[in-house]
């Protein structure tokens, strides 16, 4: 599963995108941000005020409740500013 | 029905034009055009948009397909610029096209109030003092809470 | 702060390129553009504007001061043609800038509601069927009154 | 003082501009019209519905209440339609 970065998310973390094998259980958003940052302490701090984490799975927006199995690219990013 | 994410500084005139050349049948057309603003009092130099392409054209295509759902238009089109703009140069232009110029302003005013906080662009002014990230504001979320 | 009535066609993507042009203090532009319509239900071949040009300037001078005190704009533009159109020629434009894209709708809108009722134009559609004068709508009436 | 008419006023009276002179006592745009409609039967049935007449004086948009005093001209017209 690719994991994608943006903005000041992207900066903290040092890197755009990451590879990684959730185990099965981590099965939606909320767990993956929870499993991330049980193995990242930089990603933990980074995220540590979850409402400030947006997200989206395979390229459509959804909320932390979500599902993400099946998915190839989850994408987690601060609150947006675009217009 | 149009969506522009791009990379390419566009031309607000010739975009009004082009979009007003589609039609005979609407006699309203309402556009928003968001340029990049620095003044003495509180120079930016750059302003830099960071943007995730693929979702924004997911959601910028859904709001279309919803404005055109609730309101009365012939066309609509959106262009959002991304990458490092400078003073003066246009970030994003809504276009509408309708029989009534209401529908026309609540449906430019609803993609506008949608794309502030729903579409994946992130902001970054360069100022004299350094760099930083434009924080989401709650003014814009209440924009959006009126449409429901 | 501009006004132009006018029985020359103007260019809609030319005037809001100049109209941008003028200031890199405010991010926020807003346009409306009426066209002379026609569908293939309702055609019209023609539309013709009786002015009263003394009076229009006044009024539409006046228009742009009032907006001016109750809205945060740094630029307003308002040009109206007069004369014999055709359809898909521009009848009137309105642009607005300021800080923000709300005071930038919201003065546009104005602009137009009170242009409709209050400026000395008089529209004449042309048809197969033959020429009338277009009737003042009670629409636009409470459109006006919502700003009061 | 001259009278400026439009639109289907004018078409009506089959005139855009007279010079009138009406007497000391036409002191208003209401009295105005009603001294126009008791010298000309054709402006009396086209401005019958007062509500359908606008009036200016001097290129100011008024009532028909408003005073008509040592004003040079006069407008009357139907309802506007700009924009």
């Amino acid at each position: 599963m690719k994991i994608l970065y943006f903005a000041w998310l992207r900066e903290r973390l040092n890197r755009g995108e990451e590879e990684v094998s959730p185990p099965a259980e981590v099965s939606t958003v909320a767990e993956l941000i929870d499993w991330l940052a049980g193995r990242d302490e930089a990603f933990a701090l980074a995220t540590e005020k979850r409402s400030l984490i947006k997200a989206a799975v395979d390229a459509k927006l959804v909320g932390h409740d979500a599902s993400i199995h099946g998915a190839s690219t989850v994408a987690l990013f601060p609150p947006m500013t675009g217009g | 029905m149009t969506v522009r994410v791009t990379t390419e500084r566009f031309d607000p005139g010739a975009e009004l034009n082009t979009f007003l050349s589609a039609t005979d049948n609407a006699g309203a057309a309402a556009t928003f055009t968001g340029v990049v603003r620095s003044n003495p009092q509180d120079p930016i130099t750059a302003l830099t948009l960071e943007c995730y392409p693929e979702l924004a054209l997911n959601q910028l295509n859904d709001l279309l397909a919803q404005a055109t759902n609730r309101f009365d238009l012939l066309a609509a089109t959106i262009i959002h610029r991304y990458g490092t703009l400078h003073p003066g140069e246009p970030i994003v232009q809504v276009m509408t096209l309708s029989p009534h110029r209401q529908a026309a302003f609540e449906a430019a005013e609803f993609l506008m109030d949608f794309l502030k906080t729903d579409a994946p662009f992130w902001k970054q002014e360069t100022t004299p003092q350094g760099t930083h990230w434009v924080e989401a504001k709650s003014a814009d979320d209440e924009a959006k809470a009126r449409w429901e």
